[in-house]
């Protein structure tokens, strides 16, 4: 997916070099996001190489060490926790390579692009709890599928929770599995369905574990008004979901392939102008059947 | 001291212990001891469940496969790329059996003819298979299957779900082909005296190359059921089911090293671990007291099996 | 040539095989007869196993030709030559622990039904063949819950349940006893009857002389005479085994017991033995006789800890002991050179060096670290007395020739400060010329002030070696005699009395 | 009931392997090849590289220790805590090596008392320790440590990163132990033969806790050397650890069946892994393409290791 070949001849001193370190590459969401990136790059004719963090700190690190190793131009940082990586950070700025954070903050960065997970999250349980409100009087029982081994996505469940409880004070909130799989979801809420047959709100980490949840209700034959999942990150199954007017709700687009693009021209703005000091927010939206064509159209 | 027969036998104490889940387990939820519930949990167990099938002979053989969570991801994105392909259901479940018996072969391949042990052997083709199946989706999940497919995973024949059906299917075979045939035989001879085996004229490779292609061919079913009860090929499908396989297994009392074990103890293996995830969620168990609890269980039903040896 | 064909079933021609560092069989030209018994005799390391796995293809030759029934053999395999019903019983055992006597002997040759294993069918015909090689035991049970004379037994039916034009013996009355060995004979002469070639190896050079038509003798690795049996006397065949004279010592032992209990039991019993009491003297040899099965490996693991006592006492040296694992035998210094030595003696994995010294570390390390020199030179010493045959030091025994591997396990136990040496069959697979030297060693630790306890089934060396002799019959202890009041007749009787 | 002589003895052919890569690797790339980047190659796989040593010790006795990764994490946390609590560093580096000794005791009485295979010991204490760490900290990070911690992972000692000292440190107390001692001799002697080494008077227990107690220490060392360098105590730090170390180990002719094997093998193999992780970042290959190079350099290290050797 990068440009490997010519990556390392010389003679090429004259094409930027950036390097990026995603939380991790077997999220959707990060996917879309370098391939925006990717994109841009290419445009803009800078090497762009990519470094799986694999959720974790020390591969982030490990990488943090080889791109300074390498003389990069950029770093552009997803750092999974910034406490670890803030050292690295310093360490890259002392070897003159500019360090950008994207998605999570870092201590001192030359520019920080992102969004608040939960805020994030609270758009989401909006989504749910507006619905709760308006159409089932504002009674439900909800589960909410988390990954409760991640601290940024804690941080959304806690936004979800909040959001979902600001419009619907009512519902009562049943369990919170962890689940961020297909297989998860659907296990989950099968398992759920058992104890809780009245179970009609899932929200989740991820589209991915509701789309399980989609399944396991559909198995059980909810699938009328009174249901209601909402997802996260808007991936086309689940827009073309919410598209059919049934219960999968709403999610929230975070628009990776858009903000993958604005975060390499930030970081080509740093390293024309200078670090920036003001927060630039990716776009975040919240998905529903009313606005769903104009994210389904890319 | 050394007279103790070996742990990891199969024997009652395990079964006790099985029955001592469900005893608690239906006193503490009014939820599960109710057909709905043990239909849903013997549904959800099913993939794992197909794979302990082959997973049991190939350790019986003093092997092991890591590479069945990776090949049940790469045939689910085979399976699901030839039907978004508008490629006949059928013909596309054909060619994703196939494909699973080919990793199958390879692995088979590794470990008899350039002799690396099926340890390293299957760790290797795990990332492959793994890496193969992100290159071809991207990262992305491929989905929109014709409504008829749900069917194998969804579904029910005679008001039982399909996934079940197929289970104890697999598992009937498995019992057939262990107990009751000279390949199962075999299959004991060469993990208990791989070199006795050769002395007494038996192929072994040919012995071990089956094993290995069934474990293909089971992942790659189970891989069917899993995508038709799933409904999109993510790439990360299957990742880490190799430990839940695994686990079931040698809590059933197959020998690690080969040669020694019964299928029915797998059985109680696959339900201990079935019934435990569902327990958990039911009672509302807090997510990291889940983990304790799963790592204590799998400790005290070995104990307990253990002790009950003495 | 051609002509020889027809009465040469088997032929070698120039065989040689060689691994690093030694050449097993040099150049070795040999034709076995159809319908005889051809003896192949010669020292631990001589080449005689290596030779039946050449046949076999279980190994491949270096070079050389070998041919079947006037074909050259090409490409052999142990799968091949099975299909060509020549069939071996190698002196190592080559059981499936956890598979039961019946699915043992069938391995690999199951019937079936169509597809399913016809059970019934092979179980009956493995009692058949379990009361024609004299074991008594269910077909049901599983081969590793059998000592190894058993599972010798096991093999033995193993063989005779094939199609079998060629049976080749390797040493299989090692762990047999006198009343087994004859049946088995019984067996053999059956078969040459019906026209069936037989190759045979032993040291017990009285069996190979009233058993076989022809012996071919063999040394390092060479064939240094073959002639029909009548030919040869037992002189002359050690002779030429060894290449000089041998003398063989009698019964001049030198009185050496002194009237002190270093060991005592009574009224012990485990699962295997009841109510056993006896006592062992300093300097004495005890022999422990008695047929198979008749508990006499179990009474020796319970001394050494390694049988759970249900009840009765242990006295060392006067003292009340708990033995309750190898562990404190060891402690309490006693010695146990075990009859399995390869589940139990050897690790096969491991260097001659490593298992030399295994159980005697402590001797050559200060503070828990190893002088290697001291403990080459230890081993090196001990290795040269019981003339063990080896590559180098780093070699795996593995490697090893059978009887060499058994010198092994000996010198291991010999390195250690054992006062109390317990010896379960310590000369199976040992040639004529150790195991003289052997019973030298026995002697002289004797007269040390060792004391030692010999169960073995070879009736010549219970009664020429030891001072006092047990005899044990099903679990129990039926008789006691000095040795030079015990004969072969007696021996026989009591080991009887109590089945 | 021996096994065919197993693969994987070291020899020749993996450290060609090794210089091959080497080589590879300096030609297509310019950063390789320089004392800086070789240096931060060892930096990073000092980690790694503590436990490998006490993993090749269990791995001799035919044992295997899958908890590594959650008793670094579990130590890392309560490190971490005892500093923010303000406990002084070295006190709480002590407390935490003592730690460390239980988790492993722990998993040594699991083998020997309650005789649980290894393998089903330390995947249940896996899961243990593992949920612990997320309790102790909620899921989130503990950081907040006095600046001198950083030293032991960050230092400079005579011009030499401190964990490389840690890690040479550590290699030559298990060359010394293996191949010097009376312990290595038993542990050798078990993995080849637990039977015989019973019947030697060997106490065959003793020298079991010894090497599941050194996994403990060596794996609470390696999280003094982690928590330092990555200065946050993340609960999911060190998952999945216990894979790249069985790697190195096995990849360096460590039988998995015990017994077999030598130290110097592992300084090859956990090189091979740390160097091609390396190159791979240096050389931008993609990363999907990543996974699919390393399983298939893994096959191919032991694949050519194994043609050498016939
Ligand atoms: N796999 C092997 N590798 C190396 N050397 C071997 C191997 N197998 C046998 N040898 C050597 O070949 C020689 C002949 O061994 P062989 O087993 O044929 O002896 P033998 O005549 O059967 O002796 P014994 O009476 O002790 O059984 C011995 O020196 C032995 O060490
Ligand atoms: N682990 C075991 N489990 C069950 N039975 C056993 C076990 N070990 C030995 N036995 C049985 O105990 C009896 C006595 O053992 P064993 O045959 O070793 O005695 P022995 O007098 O030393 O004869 P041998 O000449 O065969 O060694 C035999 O019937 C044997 O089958
Ligand atoms: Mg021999
Ligand atoms: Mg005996």
């Amino acid at each position: 997916t990068q440009e490997g070949d010519n990556g390392s001849s010389e003679g090429a001193s004259e094409e930027l070099r950036m390097g990026y370190i995603t939380m991790d590459l077997g999220n959707p969401y990060f996917v879309k996001l370098i391939e925006g990136m990717e994109e841009k790059a290419e445009e803009l004719n800078i090497e762009l190489s990519v470094h799986d963090g694999e959720n974790e700190v020390e591969p982030q690190i490990r990488a943090m060490e080889d791109l300074i190793t390498q003389q990069v131009d950029a770093i552009i940082l997803s750092a999974n926790d910034s406490e670890a990586l803030n050292p690295m950070v310093q360490q890259a700025k002392e070897a003159g390579i500019s360090v950008i954070a994207a998605n999570a903050p870092v201590e001192d960065p030359d520019a920080f692009i992102g969004s608040i997970e939960y805020d994030n999250g609270f758009q989401a349980g909006e989504i749910a709890g507006e619905y709760i409100r308006d159409n089932l009087n504002g009674e439900a029982k909800a589960a909410i599928l988390q990954l409760s081994t991640i601290p940024a996505a804690l941080e959304r469940t806690e936004g979800q929770k909040d959001g979902l409880l600001s419009l619907a004070p009512d519902t009562e909130i049943v369990a919170e599995p962890d689940a961020s799989t297909r297989e998860g979801g659907l296990t989950a809420i099968e398992t759920l369905l058992q104890s809780h047959p009245d179970l009609n709100v899932v929200l989740g980490i991820n589209d991915d574990a509701v789309l399980g949840a989609y399944q396991a209700m559909k198995a059980a034959g909810k699938d009328g008004e009174d249901v209601v999942l909402v997802g996260f990150d808007a991936i086309e199954e689940a827009l073309l979901k919410i598209k059919e007017g049934g219960i999968y709700r709403g999610t929230i687009d975070i628009a990776p392939f858009e903000s993958g693009k604005v975060i390499i021209d930030t970081a080509d703005r740093v390293l024309e102008e200078g670090p920036i000091e003001e927060l630039i927010e990716f776009p975040v939206t919240k998905v529903t059947e009313e606005n769903v064509d104009e994210f389904l159209d890319e | 001291m050394n007279k103790m027969k070996r742990t990891g036998i199969f024997t009652y104490g395990i079964l006790i212990f099985l029955i001592g889940l469900f005893i608690v387990l239906s006193f503490s939820s009014p939820y599960f001891f109710t057909l709905s519930n043990l239909t849903t949990l013997l549904r959800q167990v099913a993939v794992v469940g197909i794979i302990t099938v082959s997973m049991t002979m190939v350790i019986l053989t003093g092997g092991i496969d890591l590479s069945v969570g990776s090949m049940l991801g790469l045939c689910a994105v085979i399976l699901a790329q030839l039907m978004v392909w508008g490629v006949n259901m059928f013909l596309a479940i054909g060619i994703t059996l196939i494909v699973g018996m080919l990793l199958g072969l390879f692995n088979g391949f590794l470990i008899n003819e350039i002799k690396i042990s099926p340890l390293i052997s299957t760790l290797g083709t795990l990332t492959i298979y793994s890496g193969l199946t992100y290159i071809i989706t991207g990262g992305k999940g491929i989905f929109g299957f014709p409504d008829s497919f749900s069917f194998i995973g969804q579904g029910y024949l005679l008001g039982i779900p399909v996934p079940i059906i197929i289970l104890v299917a697999v598992f009937a075979f498995g019992f057939f082909v262990l107990n009751n045939t000279r390949y199962g035989r075999y299959l004991y001879g060469i993990g208990a005296n791989e070199k006795a085996s050769v002395l007494s004229g038996v192929d072994v490779k040919k012995v071990k190359y089956i094993a290995y292609i069934t474990s293909g061919l089971l992942s790659s079913l189970a891989s069917v059921v899993m995508l038709s009860r799933v409904n999109s090929a993510l790439p990360n499908l299957g990742e880490g089911l190799e430990f839940d396989v695994v686990t079931a297994v040698v809590l059933g009392g197959i020998s690690v090293n080969g040669g020694e074990g019964r299928l029915q103890g797998v059985v109680i293996g696959l339900l201990i671990i079935a019934v435990l995830s569902n327990g958990m969620i039911l009672l509302g168990v807090g997510n990291y007291f889940q983990t304790v609890v799963k790592g204590l269980v799998l400790l005290i039903a070995v104990g307990i099996d253990n002790i009950s040896k003495r | 040539m051609e002509d020889q064909m027809n009465d040469y079933i088997l032929t070698l021609e120039n065989i040689t095989k060689e691994y690093p560092g030694v050449t097993a069989l040099n150049d070795v030209t040999i034709s076995f007869e159809k319908g005889k018994i051809h003896a192949l005799v010669g020292e631990n390391g001589a080449g005689k196993s290596t030779l039946i796995k050449l046949l076999t293809g279980a190994i491949d030759k270096t070079s050389g030709k070998i041919f079947y029934k006037g074909e050259e053999l090409k490409n052999n395999s142990p799968i091949k030559s099975l299909d060509r019903k020549i069939i071996p019983v190698y002196q190592e055992l080559n059981m499936i622990p956890t598979l039961s006597v019946y699915d043992n002997i069938f391995y690999g040759h199951e019937m079936t039904k169509g597809i399913a294993l016809d059970k019934k069918y092979m179980r009956e015909k493995t009692s058949e063949l379990l009361k024609q090689v004299g074991l008594k035991v269910s077909p049901k049970t599983k081969a590793r819950e059998l000592g190894v004379g058993n599972q010798q037994l096991v093999e033995i039916a193993k063989a005779l349940i094939k199609d079998v034009d060629v049976l080749i013996l390797d040493e299989p009355t090692t762990s047999l006893t006198d009343i087994e060995t004859e049946n088995l004979f019984g067996i053999i002469r059956n078969l040459k009857k019906r026209g069936i070639s037989i190759i045979y190896i032993s040291h017990r050079l009285d069996e190979v002389l009233q058993l076989s038509d022809t012996i071919t003798v063999l040394r390092d690795g060479e064939v240094v005479d073959t002639r029909p049996s009548y030919a040869f006397d037992e002189e002359h065949l050690i002779k030429s085994m060894v290449g000089r004279n041998l003398s063989r010592s009698t019964r001049n032992k030198e009185k050496t017991v002194k009237n002190e209990k270093v060991l005592e039991l009574r009224n012990v019993s485990t699962d295997q033995v009841k109510n056993i009491s006896f006592h062992l003297l300093k300097g004495e040899i005890l022999g422990i006789a008695g047929l198979m099965g008749s508990g006499r490996t179990e009474l020796a693991e319970a001394i050494f800890g390694r049988d759970k006592i249900t009840s009765g006492e242990i006295f060392v040296n006067g003292e009340l002991k708990k033995i309750n694992s190898p562990k404190d035998a060891v402690d309490e210094h006693m010695a146990f050179i075990t009859e399995d030595r390869k589940t139990l003696g050897l690790m096969l994995d491991l260097s001659v060096l490593e298992n030399v010294t295994y159980a005697s570390l402590k001797k050559v390390t200060t503070n828990g670290t190893i002088d290697k020199d001291e403990e080459k030179q230890v081993v090196e010493e001990i290795l040269e007395r019981l003339n063990v045959k080896y590559a180098s030091l780093d070699e795996k025994v593995l490697n090893l020739s059978g009887g060499n591997q058994q010198k092994v396990v000996i010198a291991k136990w010999l390195l250690t400060n054992a006062s109390i040496l317990i010896f379960d069959e310590p000369t199976q697979g040992i040639d004529v010329g150790s195991k003289e030297e052997i019973y030298g060693i026995l002697r002289k630790l004797a007269k040390e002030g060792k004391s030692i306890i010999l169960v073995s089934s070879e009736n010549e060396e219970i009664m020429n070696i030891t001072d006092r002799v047990l005899v044990m019959s099903n679990g129990e202890i039926a008789s006691e005699y000095k040795s030079e009041a015990l004969t072969a007749d007696t021996l026989f009787k009591d080991s009887a009395r109590l089945l």
